[in-house]
This record gives structure tokens, C-alpha cells and sequence, in this order.
């Protein structure tokens, strides 16, 4: 099955780039940079040298200081360390909160972790077209409002939030603005100079960088403080204790410098990719399309069917890999929440695949999808009962 | 290295090749039908039995579920199929796990297909 | 400096061994197990078939079942997961905890931030051997007792504790034991099964596995609940989200079964090794050992000296690569706290000097150390006042 | 890549080569000494200038520090060490942290040598 495997669900992980392969085997073994970066003899500053100079590639592609940014083992940490930590950090002043219910799980289950501590939390539905209204957000801010978290791209529809607004209303309140960016880093061009965003998760194994590194960015700003959730050392300021793991820092500044010079390429390859996927699927009856055509990230193409139950659905996508709602929860057997708060209902949102893309992506492997697809949804409309059947 | 391979090789086939899969055509001396859903938004099943010369000379399914669920149908129309009627009577749900190697979480998905035999029996029992 | 550097820090972190590079790379391109062990697909499952054989490979080493363990970014995480975990899970029952000023930061610190919280915590002394004496335990341990975390084996002296004693007071009181084994995991035989410990942590980098990859073992008792302290997903029995990072953890599961299978050899390597140095500057006026001969891991030799400067001392050891204190702290610039509670004046505890052995250390790498550390002796007396000089 | 190097190669070699490390041997018109710790604990020096022919024919140091402060010393015996006396009367730090790239949270330690110095210049003074 791995070798005739169709791979489009980049969005759940990509695989690493071959170059950042390289960069990580020259820091295991013991003639390479696999030493403590915190240890003061030769090889251990050789490890920070590649540490700090890994730092400055992510922050190269941000455009920020290599001091805004804290390496975290992934996005999960990076949301979990700036929601409660900054939740944490600013109680004193108030203990309101607001965030989406379309947030990945790792920032809505934080939420609910705070709820129970005591903080009290807005839960701002998106419009139909899966975005945050500036004004509903706007009614939403209070003087306790202490935090808003509301991701840049959505990892089930790709949806773009317009972060730059949102940040701009919390900058005018006194609000810190979070965004979980796990599935924008190294795809959309992020200039944090010129961004109102105080803190960023990313995590690089979603630009072709190692799984296990990620980052939050904290932008240098008074009143921006957070308190760590983990101690124990002085590494990273003291707010992300633990060995710096050098094969994956050196990965991730790596894939970060290879992300920007691609970007643009990338982008465009991705929107053919797209658009011939969905010119091959969108005369099927009863198909929708999750996610609004605009505003979208072009790497995420999520679609629901009717009369079609999900799992057999993915079984006859087989080789071709592909999603079933978001990758991070399809071992639960629960329905999208996000599809849900879209607006789809239960039999839509179970039936919904994320085809997703990346820069090894082929029109072959496209056409496959197509083929695969097509033929699944007919093979199982055959099977269903009539009273599902498409009208 | 343990292989997580959730649909075995009875599955996948049963999968591909649903050949009882469909309505019954032709002329039988009784069609008992059967409909049985999870629930409103849940798995359904239709299950069909054609009763001719005392034997079941066809049984046809349709069905909106799991592969587990399709696979259990249609190696259930399969083993009927051709034989005494009294095949209806009763479904060996534990024979049927087994063969499928249906995971432990999922095993209530086959008490709707036994659900399904149970209503036609029941009809059989009636009309006879 | 790096083609000639001598390697003694192997208790900060180990390189690599060959075979574990080789399976992580298998785990990192398209056409290799790099898939989210999360997804449904073909290649999620081959990927999570990967994980779940090297849970198994750890556990195999441990001696217990692999429900049992859960995968963290490292023993930093899992001593934080563990402790603060248990003593917020249990403080409906009691909020006192006992641990020793002796432990590894990321217990020391955890400590700490839940003494601010509103835990009591009892810091035991250990004896001058390193030792916490189990009299003294039974006198600390309260009715209101919950955690008690000692480490297995100390990472500045190579002291190894009598966990196994130290468990069955615990378990006698009704009290969770957990043990920070991040120094012993993989060097020294720890049959789980056998052993009362209730919570494990462990990391892959310090037995020749990849940096950035840990467990924490968490005994399947009644009573020995954690909670978490991130929240965002299923992973790991909702005990610890994010993505599992693939490769680290085939690479973490086959170092687990290859040291295993070389314990034995390695230890008397090791011991080969330290007896060598000790051997070669046991003579030196002025030169104290930490740590008592005996119940100590072979794998580390700590000695103070009089007289002699701690950092001008790690500069003339060069290309010896040794750690000055504990690795984790020294580019803090403090001396030893773990030195200091064993009665070392600061002058003593800043000149001391870790001295740690792999297996891949040679009697050349030892006669090199001991010239170093001979030739920076004498040379620092020679520059020092005469009132520093040794009686 | 930013080299983390912590020493330069000034204080790399004043550290294997420190020539005017010891007491100074000889007969001077004047031995002028001074003694300066940071703590009971911290690092110490001790420094000597030998005046004679009204230069200073010898300058000599003992230290316990950091590989810094060993440089600085060194650095300072080798320059003043053949120079006029006025030499002693002041130390310029800042030309020091450059020419050994002292790193900031370190420079407090050549304060210890100004001190010495200072102390020294005193006892001249006095004595002039
Ligand atoms: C939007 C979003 N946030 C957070 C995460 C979590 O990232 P990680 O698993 O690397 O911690 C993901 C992907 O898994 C994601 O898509
Ligand atoms: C005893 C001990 N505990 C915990 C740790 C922390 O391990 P890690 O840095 O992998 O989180 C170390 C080493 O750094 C250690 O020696």
C-alpha cells in the first residue's frame, strides 16, 4: 500500500524536506552537532551557534527578532503556553476571555481547561462564509477582557481569518490577540512587524520541517508577559524549560528559510492543484463545498456529499489519503465540530473529506483523487437504501 | 511490528464485490423486506429475503453504514442464499465478529443487521 | 575544534547510535512512515503501527505494559506532567508533598511553582553519601501526605537511591512515588514490574536516542490518576496532545531495545572507564570526589579541587568536553546546589568537574582527560595568589 | 552562522602563555603590590610593579578568575611591563573589553584589576 500511496493530506503533516533531512543527520551522531546547546564546552556551543541561528531563519520568515520566539515541541504546546499562560499572567486585571468554537481542539479543549479554572469565555460563532465578524467581535470586548484567540487558517476548510483586523480591535482595547498560525506558517506570507498579533503558535512539521519542534512567537510589547505552564531550567527565558532538542531547532530553522523562498511558487501550484480537484468533482449531485471559494488558504479543498457514510467513504478513497474532517481528531469517530458551526448537519458533516495539498502534489495524483472519488460516491449511492438517495 | 489494519481481507472484498447489494428482481412466492435504522442521522439497513420452491432462492440488501456493516450484510446474503428457510431464524453475530475481525468498539453495528433478520423472521413466523 | 574534541558529557546527552538514525530517517520523506499516526489512512496506520511497536520496545526495557507510558518531548515534560499532574489530581485529599533539594531543576522548579499554588512541600537533605535516608522519609511522611518524587540516579554524582525502598514506604502510607530516572533509564536494569513506583520519567537523549522525545510512565494502580497539564486532543490518553512526532519515537523505541541489550557490556565498560581516570588524578593535593564510591552509576565521575577556578579550570580541559556542575544549569553561572547539599563550600562546588562516559568512550579519551585535567591544575596554581594555594 | 565563542584568540593565548604570572624575582629601586578580592569567595588578584631606572622594569600578577581576568592581567604586566611609571596611573577598561570581546555580564570583573591597579598608583603617589 505505501508505495502506490496517493498522499494529500498535508495539512494533517508534511514530510520533511530533504534538504532539512540532511541538516538534521549532521546533528546526531557523535562527530556532529548533537551536543547540549546549554553546555559551555566546544561542542555544546556549537549547538547553541545552531540554535541561535536557527532561531534567526524563523524569525527571518516572520519578519521579527529571533528574540520574540520561544521553541516549543509543536503547535499544541505553543497554544496551551500562550492561552493559559497569558490567561494566567493577566487574572488579576480580568477574567474574560473570548475564542471560536471552529479553533482546533488544542485551543478550544485550553478554553474549556480555564473555564473550569475560573475564567469566563465568549464562544463567537463564524458567519456562514466560516469567518469572525469584526463587529460581533467588537459587542464581544469588555473592560475584563483580558485575551482573544482566533486561528489565522482553518486546518479542516482554510479558511483565512482576517487577523489583522482582529488584532487592530484588540490593540485599541487593551486586549492580547493570540492566533494558532499551525497552518499558515510557511504557507501565507506573515510579516509580524507590521502585524497587530502578540502571540503566534507554529509547529514545523507543517512546512516540511520535523515533527516534535514548534514555536510561539511573543511579540516584545509591554503588558504582553505570560507565566510558563512547565519549569525547570533557564532555557528560552525561562518560560520553556527542557534540552533544546538540535536536530529539530536546526530542522525547523532550516525548513522555515527553504519556506519563504517558495512561497509564491508553492501558492500558485497549490491553486492549480486545487481548482483541477475541484473541476473534476463539483458536477456531483449533492455536493458541497466546506469552506467559502474566496478567502481560502489553497492548499485545503473540503467537501461533503449526501447519501454517503464517511467511513466507507474513506475506505474507497484508499490508496489516496485524505482526511476525514480534521486529521487531529478522525481516530475519535466524532462528526466536524467546525462543519457543524458552518452549518452543515450531522450526515454532511461525517461525509465531509479534506483532500489537502503540497508542493509534491501531482496532476496524477489529482486525477486519482478524482477517479477514486467519483467512483466511491456512485458505488455507495448503489448500496444505500432509496429513501437516501439524492433527489 | 503490530499491523493496525482495521478491515481485513473479507471486508475489502465484500467491499470491492457488494453483489447483494440492490432490490430483488424477478418472481418469488413471498418477498419479507426488513428496514432498521441506528437512529435519524445513523447507520441504516434494508434487507430482503425471496422465498421460492421452500428455499431462499435470493436475499438482497441495501445499506447506508460502516464497511463493517456492508461487509456483514452482504457475506450474511451470501451464506442464506439458496438455502433453507430456516437460515432465517437466527443470526450468528459472534461467528460473523470473528470473520470480519470487527474492532470491540464497533461491534453494535451488527445488532442492527440482526435487528433486520429478526423482523423478517418474525414476518415469516407470521404469514406461515 | 570539533574533529579533535574529546566527548565526556554524556550524562547532558548521548549522540545518536546509528541504527536509531537510520530508523528515523525511514520516518521523515514522502515515501517513508511520516504520516500523522492519527489519520485513518493507509499510511496514519502504518505510522501508528510504528508507534505502537516502539511503546512496546520501551516498555520491554521497563518491564511493564505499554498502556502504561506516555510519550512527552522529554523527561522535563514528564517530571512537570507527573508532578504537577499528581498533586492537583490528589489536593482534595492533602497538600503535602516531599521532595530533596538534591533533584534535577525541572522537579526542583515544578516543586517550587506548586509551593506558590498552595502545596506544602517537606525538602529533605540527603546524607553526605547523596543518600536520603529512609528513617528520615518514614518521620516526613503526614496523614496528609500525597506525592513524594525522588530521582533514581543524581545527574551531577551518579548517585543512585533506593527507589525501591523508598516505594515501599510510599505504598505502606498510601502515598504516589514518583522518580525522575532520566539518568538510569537504559543504563541500569529497572524491572517495573517488580519495582513500586508509581510515576516514571524518562528521556530518549540520554541513552542514545533522538533529543526531544521522553515518556512518563504512569503504574496502572487504583488512585494514581494524573490530570493534565495541556489540553487539544486524544493523543495519549487525553494525557498529553499534540501530533506524535513519528520518528522520534521509532528512534526513542529502538534505543530502548538496544540498550536493553547491551546494558551489561556497557556498564562494565563504564566502570573500566571511570576507574581509568579516577586512577589517573586520584593523587592530585586538594582533590575531592562527590559522591560516594560505592551506589553510584559507573557512567559519571564529579571532582572538586582546591585551589583552582571553576571556569578557567573548563577552559584549560579543552578539546575535553565536560560539564562544569549539572549541564542543564551551567551556563547559569551558579555553582552546584546539588554540591552545596552535599556539604561543599561554594569554592569546592565551583571547581568541580562532571566527568561522563558512553559507550563509545576510549582508554585514549580517558588518558587525554586526565592530562588535561592535570596540566590545568598545575597551571591555575601557578598563576593563583599563595594564600589560595593548597595546604 | 554567529560563532558562539565565548574567548577570543587574545585571551586564548594570554591564557596558555601567562609570561608575567608569578612573584617578581629581582632587585628594584621599589616593589610596589596591591591585593583586591571580590568576596572571601570570588575571584582575587594580586599585582606588582617593580620601578626601577625610573621605569617599570618588571610587572607581575597572580590571579584567581576566569579566563578573562587571567587575559586582563597578562595583557596589562605585557603592556606597562619596559613603560613609564605614569603607566600605573590609570587603567582604560573599555580599550580592555574590546581587545579581550569581554561580554557585558562579565565586565564587572575588570573592575577588580582597576582596583589593583588604583591601589598601586596610591602607594607611588604616597611614596613619590
Ligand atoms: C490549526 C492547528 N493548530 C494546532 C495544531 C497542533 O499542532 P501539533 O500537533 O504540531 O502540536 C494543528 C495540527 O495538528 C493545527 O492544524
Ligand atoms: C535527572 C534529570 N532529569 C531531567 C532532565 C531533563 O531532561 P530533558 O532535558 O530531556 O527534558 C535531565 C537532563 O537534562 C536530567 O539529568
Amino acid at each position: 500500500m505505501s508505495n502506490k500511496a496517493v498522499y494529500l493530506d498535508y495539512a494533517a503533516t508534511t514530510p520533511v524536506d530533504p534538504r532539512v533531512i540532511e541538516i538534521m543527520q549532521t546533528c546526531l551522531s557523535l562527530d556532529g552537532h548533537f551536543a547540549n546547546p546549554a553546555s559551555i564546552h566546544a561542542k555544546g556551543r556549537q549547538s547553541a551557534a545552531l540554535v541561535s541561528d536557527a532561531r534567526m531563519r524563523l524569525a527571518n520568515l516572520l519578519n521579527t527578532q529571533p528574540e520574540c520566539l520561544i521553541w516549543t515541541s509543536g503547535a499544541t504546546e505553543s497554544n496551551n503556553l500562550a492561552i493559559q499562560g497569558a490567561a494566567r499572567a493577566r487574572a488579576h486585571r480580568g477574567r474574560h476571555l473570548i475564542t471560536m468554537p471552529t479553533e482546533h481542539k488544542a485551543v478550544i479543549d485550553t478554553f474549556k481547561a480555564l473555564e473550569k479554572e475560573g475564567f469566563e469565555v465568549s464562544w463567537i460563532n463564524p458567519g456562514a462564509d466560516g469567518l469572525l465578524s469584526l463587529d460581533t467581535l467588537e459587542n464581544e470586548l469588555r473592560a475584563d477582557t483580558q485575551l482573544v484567540s482566533v486561528m489565522h487558517v482553518n486546518n479542516e476548510t482554510g479558511v483565512i481569518q482576517d487577523i489583522s483586523g482582529i488584532g487592530l480591535l484588540c490593540r485599541e482595547q487593551g486586549v492580547v490577540f493570540h492566533t494558532d498560525a499551525a497552518q499558515s506558517v510557511g504557507k501565507l506570507d506573515i510579516d509580524l512587524a507590521n502585524l497587530p498579533v502578540d502571540l503566534l503558535s507554529l509547529t514545523a512539521h507543517k512546512f516540511y520541517g520535523p515533527q516534535g519542534i514548534g514555536a510561539l512567537y511573543i511579540a516584545d510589547r509591554p503588558g504582553n508577559g505570560i507565566v510558563p505552564i512547565m519549569f525547570g531550567g533557564n532555557q528560552e527565558r525561562r518560560l520553556r524549560p527542557g534540552t533544546l532538542p538540535v536536530h529539530l531547532i536546526a530542522g525547523a530553522g532550516l525548513a522555515a528559510t527553504i519556506a519563504a523562498s517558495r512561497l509564491n511558487d508553492d501558492t500558485r501550484h497549490l491553486q492549480v492543484m486545487r481548482d483541477r480537484l475541484w473541476d473534476g468533482i463539483k458536477d456531483i449531485e449533492g455536493l458541497t463545498r466546506n469552506g467559502p471559494d474566496g478567502n481560502c488558504y489553497a492548499g485545503i479543498l473540503n467537501v461533503s456529499v449526501d447519501g454517503v457514510e464517511g467511513e466507507s467513504l474513506m475506505l474507497g478513497m484508499e490508496p489516496v489519503c485524505v482526511a476525514s474532517g480534521s486529521a487531529c481528531n478522525s481516530t475519535s469517530g466524532e462528526s466536524s465540530y467546525v462543519l457543524r458551526a458552518l452549518g452543515r448537519n450531522d450526515r454532511q458533516a461525517q461525509s465531509a473529506v479534506r483532500f489537502s495539498f503540497g508542493h509534491a502534489t501531482t496532476s496524477d495524483d489529482i486525477d486519482m483523487a478524482i477517479a477514486r472519488y467519483r467512483w466511491t460516491v456512485n458505488h455507495l449511492r448503489a448500496i444505500a437504501p432509496r429513501s437516501m438517495a439524492v433527489s | 511490528m503490530a499491523a493496525i489494519q482495521p478491515y481485513n481481507a473479507t471486508v475489502r472484498e465484500c467491499f470491492e464485490n457488494p453483489d447483494h447489494a440492490g432490490d430483488p428482481q424477478g418472481d418469488y412466492d413471498r418477498v419479507l423486506k426488513s428496514t432498521v435504522m441506528e437512529s435519524e442521522q445513523g447507520a441504516r439497513i434494508e434487507l430482503w429475503a425471496c422465498v421460492a420452491d421452500g428455499i431462499i432462492a435470493k436475499m438482497r440488501y441495501r445499506t447506508w453504514g460502516c464497511p463493517h456493516l456492508i461487509a456483514a450484510a452482504e457475506v450474511l446474503c451470501r451464506r442464506l442464499e439458496n438455502g433453507p428457510v430456516s437460515g432465517l431464524s437466527a443470526l450468528d453475530v459472534s461467528a460473523l465478529i470473528e470473520q470480519l475481525s470487527v474492532p470491540v468498539e464497533k461491534t453494535g453495528k451488527l445488532l442492527l443487521l440482526e435487528d433486520a433478520l429478526k423482523a423478517i423472521w418474525a414476518q415469516h413466523g407470521y404469514a406461515a
